[in-house]
């Protein structure tokens, strides 16, 4: 039971981060599929940091320095999409399936040549944190607390407050509904567009690395996150674009991939004796039935994926 | 003579065919700088490997051979960049060409393993599968306003569990790869027509490849010749206008979408039906054939017929990559090089923008010299 | 604002203007569509820099790059296509780009309360909390003033509000641009509408295809005079016709009621009425009171809850749009770029759109003829006078406004329809152009055939119609006879003060 | 225009270039996967690696552009191609991939390891420059099973990668092992398996989770986690709980301790690294004919010094104790080679037990 709670939250922790990350992006008028390669590449940044921290970093450093890591590395790299979406009007969807398969390749040729450049025997794509992990993790009891769940709790508050109390929220939504309004009064529609790429960035940079530490103290990178990203995307619909229903919706998401695990420890379920890839389905299937119902009156930014063009009326 | 120049390089075809030349350029240039920075040593040989692919074997034969097997894994990415071009054109975008690909190999492999049937049948129900699935998107787009790109990553893989579900029936217990078609219904393998005996008895080489190229053609002529063509661009382009004269627009779209999972179902089985890979059942991600179909799509300027020349260039410089000395870079380089081209051909559209910025500013200077001169003339006159 | 010049690729919008702005002063702009008038005003607000002249305001040269530079010198626009988040409230709208804040929060508590405070000193009826997109197009406009007077502007531009206005909603208008006014706010007014000019401006800048014509006192001038300066030319607002001759009935409409997309209530309700051969009706109504979706239900863009449509004696209450537009009839939608256009298509493949499957077109393996399709469409364009870059391969998106609407109407009408419904078939035209299409509809009734119009513009309505239905919130409240009626009682019955019977 | 060609690098022709002084050049050729996996793989090319660089040949390895025989027979084409004339085949995929280029190049070396008979078909010969080699793991599996069980191990786990035959092996032999100490202990009933595959060679949160409900939920004692880098998320688990596990293919208690001290009871170990070595020393040695055409099983081949054997329990690091020490240890390898013990190698089916396994299937 416990071990469900936790790895519901875990789970939910990684699907809530990237999903506010893409409602941010998609709230400024830019759709982002790139999220899968956005966090293989903050995990990269956050793993990096880990290996390379020296030992008997105090917990607090080693938990600061990965996480600002990673959120560096997702940051850049979302820097990709920016610059193609907002000012060179690229197609989003064909940038972001782009980003995803260049941060798998880009994130593996670097970690093979780096650990190749060490030791020439290595010919590996891992990259092992184990001191790193555990400066993430409480045991509470047997309940294994990691800090990312409080972080992703912060990041959700924080964007609740900022998408409907700040100043700021108030515009990036101008930009992804209405462009054209939020530039004749003076917002600089470029730049928003920017701001909520980037935090699309940061997100998906620190979900990645939570992903990677949520379970195992090596990360083999040829893997990607394993769709991670785009599971967090059907988080983000699911939620209609709003914070507090993303939370929902990645708990629930969560709990389904937390209990496709640990079913077993559950009599019922473990008599039923379905197939794994039931449970593997089942988020999927769940998401496109609930979107059959719910997109008649989807709410999604009005003027997503429109490059946003000055000249234009 | 300037003019003529300047209207060639006016046409789109010629605009779309160097804006894709542009990112091929470019892609390979950031590749090379990667393999400097990694290894300097080996990055000329390396990005030249690549580049020739089979040209890397010595004998004549073996060239022709591979040659040959380039072109078997070109027909299946063929498909899969004529299923996204053709919903893209219809204003759709079909990421889920890969999940239509998985259900394609999934139908054709189970009804020629499981069920015995001859090529031409499992020929029919890979597209048949792959149809279903995009009609089942173009359904929940046009009914229920659900997000084609949406729907479509979710069916990629839901349809990626349920055929590794499906093919474990017609596989060893003991290995994870679908039994070969050759020991179990080599009636199933697409026929070769002799077309082998042409690439040193590449026995992979069947009649899909001129068939996937007869597919392009047909696409083409689809798209730009008929009646059924009119109706689904111009729904694409403005589904208001198309309800307005009377079109059916929601046929259109899931039509479109059906067509589109057949053309990526239809390029599953080409690959096969071949002989040329098994099911490996195990799977764990959604195969690359069909989300590399979009980078064909877009690099070969979103045309039928470009995208003949750029799926084979795709096809070949990832299979020049396996070529490519592992000692000193590592397996994914070429994917890092095509990723990066399909990331540049994001800037196609304004590689043509640019380029039409430019000639209109040379054609207004070159104006304005010309009235200058004529009303010196005038003056003189 | 001093020698403004403003070019757009292949076109001079604004060709050295000047245009002088008093302390308190109502200054009208005038002048045909495409003159440059929006392009001016965006100019000013910031949203386009232009190419030479410079912009002074008290003496002093400023620079106005964008909307910020506006604002900070009291230069306050309301646009001619609102630019309201749909989605975000009243208050949110009006707030946003200026929004009181304490370290990035919103401080909306204060916001509210000045806007509650100038909505009541200048009657602007507005509810704060309600969203943009469930209130009237009326209220959308206050909010788009309360934006302005919020942000403390001196000078205040109106870029046509009056079009979307019913005429109770434009005295309003008057009276507040009037208080402004004698506050010592200065106000730049762009309308089309020679009367309301006249009743409200102090001087008149007129424009004509980007160049300056001349200012003039209103107080010294004529309606004539303006619209002479305007076009050019003397302008005959009357179109001559015969008198109609109606024959047997084309269309019976019998209690006909459509729902609404944007409320729960329907917004056409019970409506019945007939259109004969040889005779033009004309629905007549302010914007937003049923008309577009009574066209909708008629063409079969909507359902209709309730009621029986009869064309040339079929029933074609559920009949798909095909067959309606097979029975005969032709529609020119209010929306051209909506429905009536395929953009991307050229001009030779949007002229076959509503034909394009005859065999004429087609070959019976489903090949489109190419050839004939060319022929038809330069036998069309030649016909109709439709101009365009490259004849028929012109991309349509690229045709100007006017060419767009004539290749729609030569569709339409070389359709030979027994039932031609032509929802505001001038707008956003010329004189030039409305002049034409007006006789081209005239000469479809003069044929024999039903002709079902639907116009927001009264002038269009009286002069054209042989009989006018009244439409106001969705039903029809009165008939009148264009040639013993006046333009005040049709006002009366468009905004809902009388009706017929009453 | 502008296809301008990016390299400016005049190097050497690529075929011509290949050192004509030494005799052999070392070529291995993964089936699908990289040599990243932690396993079958990574261990055949450190240990060619290794060799080449002592013995100064040259070595190369070559990675197939995709999973199927086709591309498979390309790379040996291409190792062929680039003078390569021992090429290391790790894995059963190789056998289609043999029969095809065997015969087409009679002058190059073949060893591939896995591949058996079964796989080649009962009909085929082997020409006599291949060598196969198909490891007998379901003797180490029996072996760690039957210790974990005499070691006083009720509940155990066996977390196999993918299922591949090899695996399978493992986990079967575990099972059969752990089957028949319990039932010499007359514990059978006492005694519990559970069993799943990964489907990967590697561990993430998901492996993590199920193996954490094992050890916390179901109470599992220990875990035999065979399947490459899938071992890491057993350890996690293990670790939390102070849970065991048991090694793969070499001994891993150095890796599995860094997760948790006195975690790695023991490892079924084989002897890939050992024989890779082996045999490439005999081709330099020129010995290659007496292997040549054979498909050997490695396994047992002394009876007396278990470390002899291709399959072993690794002396050192097994926590022996009083259920089963070394000289039980050493007796029950006399037992198998002598024929006394009797151990299935057939992974068509679970194999029959008396204790209760509780088969899973596929995690992911
Ligand atoms: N963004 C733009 N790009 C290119 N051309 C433009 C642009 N905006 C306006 N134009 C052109 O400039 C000219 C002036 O347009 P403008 O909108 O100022 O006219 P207007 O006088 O406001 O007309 P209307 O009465 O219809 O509002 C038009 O011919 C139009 O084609
Ligand atoms: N971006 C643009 N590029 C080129 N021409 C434009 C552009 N935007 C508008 N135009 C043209 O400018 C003219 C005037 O534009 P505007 O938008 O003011 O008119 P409109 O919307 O048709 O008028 P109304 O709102 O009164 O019906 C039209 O002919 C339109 O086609
Ligand atoms: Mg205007
Ligand atoms: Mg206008």
């Amino acid at each position: 039971m416990l071990l469900l709670l936790q790895y519901t939250l875990i789970f939910a922790s990684v699907l809530l981060l990237v999903a506010l990350g893409g409602c941010f992006s998609e709230h400024s008028g830019v759709i982002n599929i790139g999220l899968e390669g956005i966090m293989v590449m903050g995990a990269l940044g956050g793993a990096l940091m880990m290996k390379f921290l020296p030992a008997g970093t105090s917990a607090f450093l080693v938990v600061l320095l990965t996480v600002l890591a990673s959120i560096l590395l997702g940051l850049i790299y979302s820097l990709l999409l920016a610059v193609a979406a907002v000012n060179f009007k690229a197609d989003q969807t064909l940038v972001g399936t782009a980003m995803n398969l260049l941060g798998t390749a880009a994130a593996t040729v670097f970690v093979k040549a780096m650990n190749t450049a060490a030791d020439p025997d290595n010919v590996s794509s891992t990259i092992q944190y184990l001191d790193g992990r555990k400066a993430f993790l409480v045991d509470i009891g047997g309940f294994e607390f990691n800090w990312c769940m409080l972080l992703a709790v912060i990041a959700l508050v924080i964007a609740y407050v900022v998408l409907y109390k700040t100043r700021f929220g108030l515009r990036l939504c101008a930009c992804g509904e209405h462009p054209q309004a939020a530039d004749s009064v003076g917002i600089n529609v470029y730049r928003m567009r920017y701001a909520g790429v980037l935090i699309s960035g940061v997100l998906g940079g620190l979900g990645g690395i939570v992903y990677i530490i949520a379970g195992v103290s090596e990360w083999k990178f040829e893997n990607g996150v394993a769709g991670f990203g785009f599971l967090a995307l059907a988080v983000m619909i699911f939620g209609q674009w709003k914070p507090t229903r993303i939370a929902l919706a990645a708990l629930l998401f969560g709990f389904f991939r937390a209990l496709g695990n640990v079913y077993s420890g559950f009599d019922l379920l473990s008599s039923l004796n379905l197939p794994s890839s039931v449970y593997n389905m089942l988020p999927y299937i769940i998401s496109l039935v609930v979107l059959a119902f719910t997109s008649q009156k989807s709410r999604a930014p009005k003027a997503e994926g429109i490059p946003y063009d000055k000249g234009q009326r | 003579m300037r003019r003529e120049k300047t209207s060639l390089l006016r046409s789109k075809g010629v605009q779309s065919l160097l804006a894709s030349l542009l990112c091929i350029v470019i892609g390979l240039l950031i590749g090379y700088i990667v393999l400097l920075i990694i290894n300097p040593a080996g990055a000329g040989e390396a990005i030249r490997t690549i580049v020739e692919n089979f040209l890397y074997y010595p004998s004549a034969a073996a060239r022709l051979r591979y040659f040959g097997n380039t072109l078997v894994k070109t027909a299946p990415l063929l498909m899969c960049s004529l299923s996204v071009l053709f919903a893209y054109k219809v204003g759709l975008f079909n990421i889920g060409a890969a999940g239509q690909y998985v259900v394609g190999a999934g139908a054709s492999l189970y009804v020629a393993l499981g069920l015995g049937m001859p090529w031409y049948v499992c020929l029919v129900a890979a597209i048949a599968a792959g149809a279903i699935l995009g009609a089942i998107s173009g359904i929940l787009k046009a009914y229920r306003n659900v997000n084609e790109v949406i729907s479509c990553i979710m069916l990629n893989w839901i349809s990626l569990y349920l055929v590794n579900a499906l093919l474990t029936n017609v596989k060893e217990t003991a290995s994870p790869y679908t039994f070969t078609l050759s020991s179990t219904n080599p009636d199933a393998i697409l026929p070769s027509l002799g077309l082998g005996a042409l690439f040193a008895n590449n026995q992979y080489v069947t009649i899909a490849i001129p068939l996937v190229i007869l597919v392009s053609v047909a696409v083409w002529i689809l798209l730009e010749k008929t009646k059924l063509g009119y109706e689904l661009r111009a729904t694409g382009c403005n589904k208001y206008a198309a309800q307005y004269c009377g079109m059916k627009e929601k046929r259109n779209i899931i039509l479109t979408m059906a067509i589109a999972g057949g053309l990526a179902g239809m390029g599953a089985a080409t690959l096969f039906l071949s002989g040329f890979e098994q099911w490996q059942t195990t799977q764990s991600a959604v195969p690359a054939m069909g989300f590399n179909g979009i980078a064909a799509a877009f690099l070969g300027g979103l045309n039928p017929i470009g995208s003949i020349f750029s799926s084979y260039f795709i096809q070949h410089i990832t299979n020049g990559g396996a070529y490519v000395d592992k000692t000193m870079y590592s397996a994914q380089i070429s994917d890092l090089i095509s990723a990066l081209i399909i990331y540049l051909c994001g800037f196609v559209l304004f590689f043509k923008v640019f380029m039409n910025g430019w000639l209109d500013r040379r054609e207004e200077k070159r104006r304005a010299k010309e009235d200058a001169s004529g009303s010196e003339e005038g003056g003189k006159a | 604002m001093l020698n403004i010049t403003k070019r757009f690729p292949g076109i001079v919008a604004n060709d050295n203007i000047t245009l002088q702005l008093r302390r308190g002063e109502i200054h009208a702009l005038l002048g045909e569509n495409g003159a440059g008038k929006s392009t001016l005003m965006s100019v000013l607000f910031g949203l386009y820099q232009p190419e030479e002249g410079v912009i002074k305001k008290d003496g002093q040269v400023v620079q106005i790059k964008d909307p910020n530079d506006a604002n900070a010198l009291g230069i306050g626009m309301v646009h001619q296509h609102f630019k309201l988040v749909e989605c975000f409230s009243i208050l949110d709208n009006i707030i946003l780009g200026v929004e009181p804040c304490s370290h990035g929060f919103l401080q909306k508590q204060s916001a509210r309360e000045k806007v509650l405070a100038l909505s009541e000193k200048y009657g602007l009826q507005v509810d704060p909390d309600a969203l943009v997109e469930d209130v009237t197009v009326g209220m959308q406009q206050r909010t788009e003033i309360l934006k302005m007077l919020y942000r403390d502007n001196e000078i205040l531009i109106f870029d046509e509000p009056t079009a979307v206005l019913t005429p109770q909603e434009i005295d309003e208008l008057m009276q507040i641009m009037k208080n402004l006014a004698a506050e010592g706010k200065s106000i730049l007014f762009i309308s089309h509408k020679l009367n309301e000019i006249m009743s409200v401006a102090d001087r008149c800048t007129v424009l004509r295809k980007g160049k300056y014509i001349g200012t003039v006192n209103i107080a010294d001038t004529s309606r004539e005079e303006l619209s002479r300066m305007m076009v050019g030319r003397d302008v005959e607002f009357v179109v001559h016709k015969e008198p109609a001759k109606p024959k047997e009935p084309i269309l019976v409409v019998e209690g006909m009621t459509v729902a609404s997309k944007l409320h729960n209530n329907n917004a056409v309700k019970d409506v019945s009425f007939t259109v004969r051969a040889g005779e033009i009706v004309c629905i007549a109504g302010i914007d937003g009171n049923g008309q577009t979706e009574l066209v909708y239900g008629l063409t079969g863009l909507e359902p209709l809850v309730a009621g029986k449509i009869t064309l040339c004696g079929q029933d074609i209450t559920h009949a798909p749009i095909r067959q309606r537009s097979l029975l005969g009839m032709s529609h020119i939608p209010e929306d051209r770029h909506k429905h009536g256009l395929v953009l991307d298509y050229t001009l030779e493949d949007n002229m076959v759109l509503q034909r394009y499957f005859e065999p004429q077109f087609v070959s019976k393996a489903g090949f489109l003829k190419r050839k004939a399709i060319r022929d038809y469409a330069n036998h069309l364009i030649e016909q109709y006078d439709v101009r365009s870059g490259q004849g028929p391969v012109t991309v349509a998106r690229s045709m100007s406004g006017g060419n767009q609407q004539k290749a729609i109407i030569a569709r339409e009408i070389d359709k030979d329809p027994e039932l031609l419904i032509a929802v505001q078939p001038t707008r956003g035209l010329d004189v030039g152009a409305i002049e034409y299409i007006h006789k081209q509809i005239v000469a479809q009734r003069d044929a024999g055939k039903a002709v079902l119009l639907v116009s927001l513009e009264l002038d269009e309505v009286m002069s054209l119609s042989d009989r006018i239905l009244v439409i106001y919130e969705g039903e029809i409240v009165g008939e009148l006879d264009p040639k013993t009626t006046t333009a005040e009682e049709m006002g009366l019955y468009m905004a809902g003060a009388k009706r017929k019977g009453a | 225009g502008g296809g301008s060609d990016t390299t400016t690098d005049e190097s050497t022709d690529a075929e011509g270039d290949t050192s004509e002084n030494a005799t052999y050049q070392v070529a291995m050729i993964t089936d699908y996967g990289d040599i990243t996996d932690q396993s079958f793989n990574q261990t055949t090319y450190e240990a060619c690696q290794e060799f080449c660089d002592a013995e100064g040949l040259q070595f190369e390895y070559y990675k197939p552009a995709g999973d199927s025989t086709a591309e498979r027979v390309a790379m040996v084409d291409a190792a062929v191609a680039d003078g390569y004339n021992v090429i290391v085949m790790p894995g059963y995929a190789f056998a289609e991939t043999i029969k095809e280029t065997a015969e087409l190049y009679p002058d190059v070396t073949f060893i591939a390891l896995d591949v058996a008979q079964a796989d080649l078909g009962e009909d085929y010969t082997l020409p006599s420059n291949v060598y196969c080699a198909v490891y007998q793991e379901e003797l180490c599996g029996y072996m760690a099973g039957y210790a974990a069980v005499k070691l006083g191990y009720t509940h155990l786990g066996v977390l196999g990668g993918m299922a591949v035959p090899a695996v399978q092996r493992f986990g079967y032999g575990f099972v059969q092992g752990a089957d028949a100490a319990a039932v010499e202990l007359g514990i059978a009933d006492q005694v519990v398996m559970e069993y799943a595959y990964g489907n990967q060679f590697f561990g993430d949160a998901d492996i993590t989770a199920y193996m954490d409900n094992w050890y916390q939920t179901l109470g599992v004692q220990v875990v035999f986690a065979s399947g490459g880098g899938i071992y890491t998320s057993a350890a996690e688990a293990a670790a939390k709980v102070g849970g065991k596990l048991i090694g793969v293919d070499v001994d891993q208690s150095a890796n599995i301790n860094t997760y948790g001290e006195g975690m790695c009871v023991t490892s079924a170990m084989k002897g890939l690294a050992e024989t890779v070595k082996h045999m490439l020393s005999e081709v330099v040695a020129g010995n290659f004919a007496n292997y040549g055409g054979k498909i050997e099983t490695l396994g047992l081949v002394n009876g007396d010094d278990p470390t002899a054997n291709y399959v072993q329990l690794p002396m050192e690091t097994t926590q022996w104790g009083d259920g089963f020490t070394q000289d039980d240890y050493k007796a029950l390898v006399k037992a198998m080679y002598d024929g006394e013990v009797t151990v299935s190698n057939d992974i068509s089916a679970m194999p029959a037990t008396t204790i209760t396994v509780n088969f899973a299937g596929n995690i992911k």
